[in-house]
């Protein structure tokens, strides 16, 4: 394999420098869970915003000037162009200094950077989304895009898990997705409480228990390393093969253009050749690189 | 003191621990790959222990490498290591029911960066270098010079207190006494003790300019055994991972003073630095200084408690008001 | 680089929460003047005070670091001072030989009754502090 | 051919002439350890002792440290200055062919997809003139990477020692434009034989050598072999020398720094021996040193071959020599289990 061919991608560069980010303004700040927050923002320059376009699964670099840069994928979905979505947990230097700022703060952001979903591949195709935690952030990017283009693909399962209720994002779509006759959607949590009706029970059981169709489907799985890694051969069981599992995988990545150096899997730049990948390219290292 | 004997009797002590299923690893050197040098061998397979070596160039404190393995160990040690070791054990990282301390009495290790200044050629060039009695012998496209041991040593060998371990399993050789040119050992700090105020903390932020951040001073402290160092911090971040002096030189008095009462002036963060900052000369004040307010010296008495979990009621008291 | 005459120095005190601090605050409150260039940081115990948190007062800029516990055989947790004191006085020592002015780290011991006396460190430290001038050691321009 | 030559005693005539024009960088020791510092225009005497520096030239391309842009806020929000464009050209002068070849190696990595902006950019603002070695140290390997002594990859001109004189090349057009100066008379074909047999005593000095037929896919086949890294990595300490010091090396990390009212981000050399160089919050795929140092090792010898059908190593030996433990690559290399 030699580099990915990145030169149709589109590229947004501020002054022309590709570590420059461009200035958005946030607009709206939703508690997700405790920990967690989806910012609404806009960009500051008005003809970006109109020209702005990206691909589900890209990610991009977002600045909070003085403490740092941090990669995290756009949650909203390319079909929705009013604003963009991304999604945070605090867990580090940059996210918490994230989620101490408000409306109406201005942070940096470049990109779109990375591949995004193919969605030539999976136009017709059967599709069963499983995500945990905060993982669903760039699946829901890609469930919002589908359900725009409803006609153009076929079953929708959605196997979403938390470690608890108070841990389910993106509740507010749970509702209209649960609601939607075309989607079967099956929400599970690690742990319930008293106000828990649903399953509970790890993601990867329930995707047993389901046990959606290998047939003509593409598994779509997005969560922590460890809900990955279990996922796998459970699909695997299910008949699903190597090229019909696709991931988006986080790695540390600084530069997101393929020249710092930190997020390779053996030979595989996530920032560049990734983050979505199928499980045929990533096996040779997942086992002990991921 | 011939090498060959005590080198073979390394060989075969070692082989016999690892034999007898005694201890699960051995730590010692082995001949280096380049002219001069020696690299640790770490095995725990008997057939490597022949490769053992005992030399002028056994540089490394291999007592660093002791709370990494699992399983009781055999390790070399010079005395400035063995001192590492007691202090080690001292602060719990490692159990002295762990340990089989093979001690080489040691009677100093050549710097061959003061051999290249005295001959000023680099090492390669030269074919052979040797000790003798208080004579370092250095030969050169066929021609030998002397040198006093004063020149060529390392200068913490020439201020070294302990040259043969106290705390040991197996002895190979004749124990050493120290030899007497501690002054010479002390020549670099006295240069800079001489200089004002102002004109030494220039000095230091010059040689920590050249500083890239690699860390290796740490890495090769066996006395720096963190999990986590503060340097990795990011909430708080105590200092931005890039290499300006100011911080450089914030890490590396801090790492003095969180070191102070470990430091056994074995001389490894020197070495081990690829730009030659003079880190010697900030380690060895500490040493001297937690010598002389508190008469501690670290793994030279191994009833000693630990100077940073230890008091006494009188001493420094004139520091604070 | 040339004083202002205006120029006041910056002091940032670790002060032992069960001493100490108190003591800052009986200075305070039994108004007791004393110069406002002090920030305080309060502290569980001198013992927690890594001299690490110096050499980033330092590095920040702050003219003078003191560090302010009980009386040795009163610490609240026994012998958190005695340890302090070792840490301090290594931490002194050192830097004196690097080249940084004894004046600027100063260590007391301040009881909570001891209102008048915090408020004599800190006089006295300020007086001291403008003597040798601002701390110019980390920065850029020499 | 139009070669040129130039003795020895005027080779300061041609640092003279090129300060005017460049900013002229020539080995030094002026730092307490050798690397490229610009030319005062007197001392030449590098030339006596001069085999390579510690800091290799890289520095002069992707430094330790530099600041990517600035930023402050105003009552309009946040805004962002790129630092000046240097004006001034630069030339490397004595860059060492296995340093020179480096750079062509990280020139595929800066050049591809994204361009990198701050290293080409000195990149296309630097002449670099070559002078073949005369000596190697013994942690020389750069015969067994493709490369000589007197390698011509990546210089723009090249001096080759051929006894009073030096052999002037010029390599490309730019390096051409250099050849002004009165001092350089035309070379002869005796003087070319000379440099071949220059060359060739070079060669001869430099003593160690490894196989790198097939290593990629011995690489690939071993990556699994927990019990081979974990031994060849037991002796490293994780120091970031042998990455930090490697002309091939360019991991980086980006961070932001502040004073008062005004913010510069900078990249500085990162290194992938450090743990933190893939810690997560949550996650770190990189903990156990074993696995680090098989990331080194494949990076360069396998993981760089398969992006741009390049190793990633020159053969220069810095990684070998500076290394505290005597950590050889060359050792690790020829024990890959053949996988068979």
């Amino acid at each position: 394999m030699t580099v990915t061919d990145i030169s149709r991608r589109k590229k947004f560069f501020a002054q022309g420098n590709a570590y420059v980010p461009h200035i958005v303004v946030i607009e709206k700040i939703i508690e997700e869970t405790p920990d967690t927050r989806t910012f609404h923002f806009s960009f500051k320059d008005e003809k970006l915003r109109k020209d702005f376009i990206f691909e589900s699964g890209q990610f991009a670099e977002y600045s909070v000037f003085g403490v740092g840069e941090a990669p995290f994928t756009i949650s909203s979905s390319p079909t929705r162009r009013s604003h963009l979505e991304c999604t945070i947990k605090r867990v580090g230097r940059v996210t918490n200094a994230l989620h101490r700022l408000g409306v109406g703060a201005e942070i940096g952001f470049r990109g779109p950077y990375g591949n995004g979903f193919p969605l030539d591949y999976l136009q017709g195709k059967n599709l069963v989304f499983i995500a945990g935690g905060i993982g669903m952030a760039p699946l829901r990017s890609l469930i919002w895009s589908v359900i725009d283009n409803r006609d153009s693909y076929q079953k929708i399962d959605i196997i979403y898990g938390a470690r608890s209720p108070a841990d389910l994002c993106f509740r507010y779509d749970l509702d209209l997705w649960g609601r939607d006759k075309t989607i079967n959607l099956v929400t599970t949590v690690d742990k319930g409480d008293e106000g828990w009706s649903g399953r509970e029970g790890f993601v990867p059981q329930v995707v047993e228990q389901v046990a959606p169709s290998a047939s003509d489907a593409v598994a779509i799985v997005g969560g922590p390393p460890v809900m990955i890694r279990l996922t796998f051969p459970v699909l695997k069981n299910l008949g699903f093969a190597p090229e019909q599992m696709l991931t988006t995988l986080e790695k540390r990545i600084k530069c997101g253009i393929g020249k710092c150096g930190r997020c390779n899997i053996g030979n595989i730049y996530v920032c560049r050749d990734g983050p979505v990948f199928s499980y045929a390219q990533i096996k040779q290292f997942i086992s002990s690189e991921y | 003191m011939i090498n060959s004997a005590r080198q073979q009797r390394l060989i075969d002590e070692a082989k016999a621990l690892l034999k007898q299923g005694k201890v699960r690893w051995i730590i010692g050197f082995e001949a280096g790959s380049l002219k001069f040098t020696t690299t640790p061998l770490i095995t725990a397979d008997a057939g490597d222990t022949s490769r053992l070596v005992i030399n002028s160039f056994i540089v490394n404190n291999l007592s660093n490498f002791l709370p990494e393995l699992e399983g009781r160990i055999g390790i070399v040690a010079k005395g400035c290591d063995s001192r590492s070791i007691v202090s080690l054990i001292q602060d719990s990282k490692v159990r002295r029911e762990d340990v089989v301390i093979l001690a080489v009495p040691c009677s100093g290790l050549i710097d061959l960066a003061k051999v290249e200044q005295l001959i000023g050629k680099d090492r390669d060039e030269i074919d052979a270098i040797s000790r003798k009695d208080d004579k370092v012998i250095v030969t050169l496209a066929g021609a030998k010079r002397e040198f006093s041991i004063s020149e060529a040593l390392y200068d913490n060998c020439l201020a070294c207190e302990l040259p043969t371990p106290q705390e040991y399993d197996i002895l190979l050789g004749e124990p050493i006494l120290p030899s007497n040119e501690p002054a010479a050992g002390q020549k670099k700090l006295d240069e800079l003790k001489k200089m004002s105020p102002e004109a030494r903390w220039q000095f230091w932020k010059k040689e920590l300019e050249r500083c890239i951040r690699c860390y290796a001073c740490r890495n090769a402290c066996p006395a720096c055994y963190c999990q986590r160092c503060f340097v990795e911090e990011t909430e708080p971040q105590w200092l931005l991972p890039i290499p300006h002096w100011q911080d450089n030189l914030m890490f590396q008095i801090t790492m003095d003073i969180h070191v102070a009462g470990r430091c056994t002036d074995c001389g490894e963060c020197q070495r081990a630095c690829p730009v030659n900052i003079p880190l010697r000369s900030l380690t060895k004040e500490m040493y001297d200084i937690v010598a002389d307010l508190f008469h501690f010296k670290a793994g030279m008495d191994k009833e000693a408690l630990p100077l940073m979990t230890h008091y006494e009621q009188e001493e420094a008291e004139d520091l604070i008001g | 680089m040339e004083q202002r005459e205006d120029w006041e120095p910056k002091i940032v005190g670790f002060l032992c929460k069960w001493c100490s601090y108190a003591g800052a605050d009986l200075a305070g409150t039994s108004r007791r003047k004393y110069p406002a260039n002090i920030g305080i940081i309060k502290v569980p115990c001198s013992g927690r005070v890594d001299p690490l948190f110096i050499l980033k007062a330092l590095r920040l800029g702050f003219d003078g670091v003191l560090v302010s516990g009980c009386h040795p055989g009163e610490c609240h947790y026994l012998t958190g001072n005695y340890r302090a004191r070792r840490k301090f006085a290594i931490t002194k020592k050192f830097l004196e030989y690097l080249g940084v002015d004894p004046r600027r780290l100063q260590g007391s011991w301040v009881s909570a009754s001891e209102g008048d006396k915090f408020a004599h460190v800190v006089t006295e430290m300020t007086k001291q502090l403008k003597e040798i001038g601002a701390n110019r050691l980390f920065a850029d321009d020499k | 051919m139009a070669d040129k030559k130039i003795n020895k005693r005027d080779i300061a005539k041609l640092p003279n002439e090129w300060c005017r024009e460049f900013s002229v960088l020539v080995p030094s020791r002026e730092s307490g350890t050798v690397a490229m510092t610009r030319w005062d225009g007197k001392d030449i005497g590098f030339l006596d002792w001069y085999r390579n520096t510690v800091v290799p030239p890289r520095d002069s391309f992707l430094p330790l440290i530099e600041e990517m842009f600035s930023f402050y806020k105003d009552k309009d929000g946040y805004n962002i200055e790129l630092p000046p464009p240097k004006e001034q050209k630069q030339l490397i002068f004595g860059i060492r062919p296995c340093d020179a070849r480096a750079l062509a190696i990280l020139d595929m990595t800066f050049n591809d997809g994204y361009q990198d902006p701050y290293y080409l950019g000195r990149r296309q603002n630097t002449v670099l003139v070559g002078i073949g070695c005369t000596k190697a140290y013994d942690s020389c390997f750069c015969t067994s990477l493709g490369n000589s002594p007197t390698d011509t990859t990546g210089v723009d001109l090249m001096l080759t020692d051929i006894g009073e004189d030096f052999l002037v090349e010029a390599i490309t057009d730019a390096g051409k434009e250099l050849l002004t100066t009165s001092s350089l008379s035309k070379a002869t074909e005796a003087d070319q034989a000379r440099a071949k047999v220059s060359e060739e005593t070079a060669r001869q000095k430099v003593t160690r050598n490894i196989d790198i037929r097939d290593i990629a896919q011995k690489l690939r086949a071993s990556f699994e072999d927990q019990d081979f890294w974990q031994k060849v990595a037991a002796k490293c300490i994780s120091c970031g020398i042998c990455t930090l010091l490697c002309p091939t090396c360019y991991c980086f990390d980006i961070n932001d720094e502040m004073s008062k009212a005004q913010g510069v981000r900078c990249r500085s050399l990162d290194s992938c021996s450090f743990p933190i160089y893939t810690r997560m919050p949550m996650e770190n795929p990189r903990t156990e040193k074993w696995r680090r140092v098989r990331n080194k090792v494949c990076h360069k010898y396998e993981f760089y071959p398969m992006l741009f059908d390049a190793i990633a190593c020159t053969g220069c030996g810095r990684c070998i020599r500076l290394c505290p433990v005597n950590w050889d690559i060359i050792q690790i290399i020829e024990s890959v289990p053949t996988g068979a």
